[in-house]
């Protein structure tokens, strides 16, 4: 019934390419990086946990568009938020403002958020970019009178960026660093199991590291906390034509590669297959 | 605005522009139908289509290199019978060239697979994969050889009621050799060229990008080759020939219709812009004006001296 | 600051590190001199020999596609006697490994050119570019053939007394067989890949973009093909391979190596930028300290699973 | 003894790469532009008609360094003007102040500005882009106690943006326009020839196309004037590395296919050999 929930469809099947559209402002933190564009069609369908797929050069070298989730949502524009890891993070990071870019959205099946109960809580885990869909997520909750609390892992304090941005908007925060230069010392997801005992939620959603999300998978069956975890997968093209973002799936009683382009990149926790490492 | 006459006559089949969408970069069809009207296209080729369901391999399956992408999807796919009941109603209605791409682990899949299609309306051509790597010969295909090809065009061809394009491997030195041989089968045409067989490993962890190891490279790098092999081939051939390999825009599409090509396939450029095929239609409807070529079919085979 | 070993054992040769220029992309060596010590390098290879100068291609001899570049130079070199007066003697007192790349036109043609450089001292070994083409046959080359690589190879290395290095083409789908026949023939080591073949057409004038129509692909574009070449040829001979194909960052030397060959060779990089390879080998050496690497040669062959 | 003066080494071997080299300051009318680049010891070096190869991207596409010749040299810095014609070109364009250039010069061999005669005489002619290396050279020329008269031709107006730049500078100056739009309507060889009977010339330099230098090769025989013709081939290297600019040239005495980054790209019009058209 839960899959039920999910794959009703809830987001229409509309996705368009916006090949003009401006760059409002930018905003940078070391390697990582905001910009928020200018295109009304995209943004007035954007669904939290849908993407982008964004065109970082005009040559045919970097050759394909990159994935990146809509990380928020404002009037006309929408942002991303992301992190110089290659050749075409790094070029789409010399944008600068009043440039134009080529994307294509919103992509993909987002985060359910429908949640039953009267004063619902919920639990969102980002890990490094990861963060990126969330505050997207957490605002769209917050309008549907769900209490978001935010975990937020990095490598060091120089991965949590947002931390303000999610102070200032009123959400509780808890951060942990692997190396204890900010917040809790050691992994997200130990942190969550601490705070879980006094700040129980009735729902987990979650983007970042694959062994993150698979701890979160098994967090999610032991406190019997319905889970929702967004993938990543190299994607060819985004939309459901190039069959390479696949993930192994149980999806209607079968399991198999699927892509995760289109049946995901947000996934109930019960349907993913973890691969041994 | 008078439109210019972009038609191609195959021969067995005509089209309403030369550019088809090639097999495994267009899905079966309706991924696109979002982004435009399918019957804008020349036509499409639907992913190959094995006798039976195929599962793939398992990612990562793609990975991108200098101007181009290594694939190994490995065929993944519903099967023709599937395919027959729950896509092909969707294409029926279709006012353009529908092509199968026929799959085969050995020479009999290839005709049962055509065998199966034949039973049911709104098909243009079958498109024969013969570069579908062969697992009891360790993953060689019968594309490298002019016999095998031989032998599996005219087993198709007899078995079956459609017209047959044979599509053939660059990973050979004989592609010439192959391609009069499936001319002589009987083929009504060929399409060239699959990818190149080709590797990337991450220097970091010593590992191959894909865990097929090796994949198919695709894409704008591969052009300059695949338009060399579609010019030697046609001059030596007197059926049709569709090239194929890194175009995304017009002017490639004129560069092969100069080297020798009826029609081309567009294949990765799908995935960097779905609209990528009706954009480079309506250029070429506007290059045809500018330059007063009244049919653009015209312009087949023209390459002049320099 | 320490160095790493960096140095490459070819069995008949040892070279101080493996990266060496490549032939026709390198001058006679001298051109590079102004830029940086050739000793640097672990070896260099000049530019192709006939037995007699050749004029080469009329232009345009080069044209550039994507991340890749097509060159129809011709061989235009000043034959093997001028350069043993010339050229030979500025580069003899050089402590790098000077290799010769030996052309021919037919099979005696190799034999020839060797034995005259047999009289000469300063040289590690002979390349031979089977893949030359033959104007006899057509413009096909030796090297798409295993009988004739083995002929060649058998011919040439009876006549002289220098290693052998055979050098392969691309365009075969035998690549492997081809390797196997020269190494069987008595080849010391293999290197590959040579050019391939490819070409480029003007839209607008419906010329081709090269006067000699036909060219050789070099560059990024060509690596994934290339690496896969020599991760196949290397798992199935014994002798060494140099793995070349669009070679320009340590990263990629790395991925060579992991392929398994024991050096590589850098070619179309020495255009783009003069000091590519001293700063490849300034990597290599930061590369082994920062991963605790003992001896760079350890690297050959070590792909792991995925 | 013409091309002796020619070979005798008038410009030493040195060339650097200079990895680094500072924008200082960028013009642009229509599809022309000049960058002026901070690079000491290659603007020190450099001699009318030499170029330099320019890194226009960062990836393998485009992949070969572009010839631009030396446009101007002052204090630190020389200038390039080139016209946007293709893919690399318009990357360049793109560069702003402040960005910097991988640079490679000086290279070639330039104008040999040796004139015999007291009061000597030079005519420049440039056709459209070809215009670049002939601020230079007048300003070397006029150091040299030599009389500079520039003509400059092109398609249009709009072909003829460093007009004011050479009259601001004192020279005397002819124009001429395909379509008539500026100055004499026609070709500039045609202006030249006209102007020559007036005002006689010791000696020609050139550049641009193909097809204007062919007729001033002509002219030079026909009036007895030497000229020095600065030709344009595509380059791979721009050392002398991959044979791959070669042009028909008179040398030694031989005639073969002699490349021109070398020994060229400026040669007396006498060793120049034409091919059919
Ligand atoms: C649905 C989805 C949403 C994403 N959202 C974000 C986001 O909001 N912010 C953010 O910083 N990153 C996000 N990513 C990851 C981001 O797409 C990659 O970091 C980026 O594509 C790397 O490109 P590159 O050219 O810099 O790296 P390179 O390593 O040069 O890229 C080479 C190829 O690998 C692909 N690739 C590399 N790393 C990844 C990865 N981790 N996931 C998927 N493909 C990868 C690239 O797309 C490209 O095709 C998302 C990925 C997916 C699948
Ligand atoms: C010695 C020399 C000096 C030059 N000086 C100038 C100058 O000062 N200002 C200026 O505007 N132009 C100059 N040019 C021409 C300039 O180099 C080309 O316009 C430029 O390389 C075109 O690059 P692209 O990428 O925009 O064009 P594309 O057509 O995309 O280039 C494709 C390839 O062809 C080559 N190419 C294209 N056109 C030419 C050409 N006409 N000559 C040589 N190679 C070409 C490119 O270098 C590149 O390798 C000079 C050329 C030479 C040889
Ligand atoms: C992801 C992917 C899947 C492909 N699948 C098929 C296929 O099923 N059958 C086939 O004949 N070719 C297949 N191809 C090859 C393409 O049809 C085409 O021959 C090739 O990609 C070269 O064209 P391009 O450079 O325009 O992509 C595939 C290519 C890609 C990139
Ligand atoms: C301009 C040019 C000239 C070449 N001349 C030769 C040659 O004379 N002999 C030879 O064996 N290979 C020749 N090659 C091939 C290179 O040595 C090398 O095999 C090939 O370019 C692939 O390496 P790369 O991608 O690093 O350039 C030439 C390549 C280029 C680009
Ligand atoms: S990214 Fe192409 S199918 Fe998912
Ligand atoms: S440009 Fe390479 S030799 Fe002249």
């Amino acid at each position: 019934m839960y899959s039920a929930i999910l794959f009703r469809t809830i987001f229409g099947k509309t996705m368009r390419k916006d090949p003009q559209a401006r760059i409002l402002h930018k905003q940078n933190w070391g390697d990582y990086f905001i910009l928020a564009l200018e295109s009304p069609r995209i943004t007035s369908e954007a669904h939290p946990g849908q993407f982008l797929m964004v065109r970082v050069g005009e040559t045919s070298f970097p050759l394909l568009r990159r994935p990146f989730s809509i990380h928020a949502v404002q009037d006309n524009a929408l942002e991303i938020f992301f992190q110089t890891t290659g050749l075409g993070t790094r070029q789409l990071s010399l944008k600068q403002e009043g440039d134009r870019l080529d994307i294509l959205g919103p992509l993909g099946r987002g985060f359910n958020l429908d949640i039953e109960g009267s004063t619902p809580k919920a639990a969102l885990v980002g890990g490094g970019r990861g963060i990126a869909p969330l505050y997207f997520l957490s605002e769209s909750l917050r309008l549907q009178g769900v209490s978001a609390t935010i975990y937020y892992g990095g490598r060091t304090v120089e991965d949590l960026p947002l931390r303000k941005k999610f102070l200032a908007a009123g959400y509780p925060l808890h951060c942990s660093t692997e190396d204890g230069s900010y917040g809790f010392k050691g992994l997200i997801t130990d942190h969550l199991i601490q705070d879980l005992k006094q700040n129980p939620a009735d729902r987990i959603y979650a983007c970042g590291p694959d062994g993150m999300l698979k701890r979160l998978a098994e967090i999610s069956q032991e406190y019997s906390i319905p889970a929702e975890l967004s993938l990543e997968a190299i994607m060819g093209c985004g939309f459901g034509a190039c069959w390479g973002c696949v993930h192994r799936l149980k999806k209607d009683q079968e399991i198999g590669w699927q892509k995760i382009c289109e049946d995901g990149p947000v996934f109930p926790a019960e349907m993913i297959i973890w691969e041994k490492e | 605005m008078t439109h210019s006459d972009l038609s191609i006559d195959l021969g067995f089949c005509r089209l309403k522009n030369p550019v088809i969408a090639a097999s495994g970069t267009f899905g079966y069809g309706t991924e696109f139908s979002r982004f435009f009207d399918l019957n804008r296209l020349g036509g499409f080729v639907v992913k190959g289509l094995y006798s039976t369901p195929r599962p793939g391999n398992p990612p990562p399956r793609l990975v991108e290199t200098a101007s181009g992408l290594i694939n190994a999807i490995g065929l993944q796919g519903i099967g023709v019978k599937r395919f027959c009941q729950e896509i092909l109603p969707q294409l029926q209605d279709l006012d353009t060239a529908v092509i199968i791409n026929v799959c085969g682990s050995h020479e009999e899949e290839y005709a049962a697979v055509a065998e199966h299609l034949d039973g049911f309306e709104g098909i243009a051509a079958y498109e024969l994969n013969v570069s579908c790597p062969n697992v009891s010969t360790g993953g060689s295909c019968p594309a490298l050889d002019p016999e095998a090809t031989h032998r599996i065009v005219s087993l198709v061809k007899k078995s079956c009621r459609r017209p047959l394009i044979t599509k053939l491997s660059p990973n050979t030195g004989k592609i010439i050799e192959v391609a009069k041989s499936a001319e002589e089968a009987g083929s009504d045409a060929i399409s060239l060229v699959n990818t190149f067989l080709a590797m990337a490993i991450d220097a970091k962890t010593r590992r191959p990008k894909l865990a097929n190891v090796l994949g198919g490279l695709s894409g704008p790098a591969i052009k300059p080759i695949a338009l060399r092999m579609v010019y030697q081939v046609a001059q030596e051939i007197r059926i049709p020939v569709i090239g194929m390999g890194g175009i995304t825009t017009s002017e490639d599409v004129l560069e092969y219709m100069i080297a020798g090509a009826s029609a081309v396939e567009v294949g990765t450029a799908n995935f960097v812009d779905p609209e990528a095929i009706p954009l480079i239609i309506d250029e070429l409807d506007v290059y045809c004006q500018t330059h007063n070529i009244e049919r653009l079919a015209s312009l087949t085979g023209t390459l002049a001296p320099l």
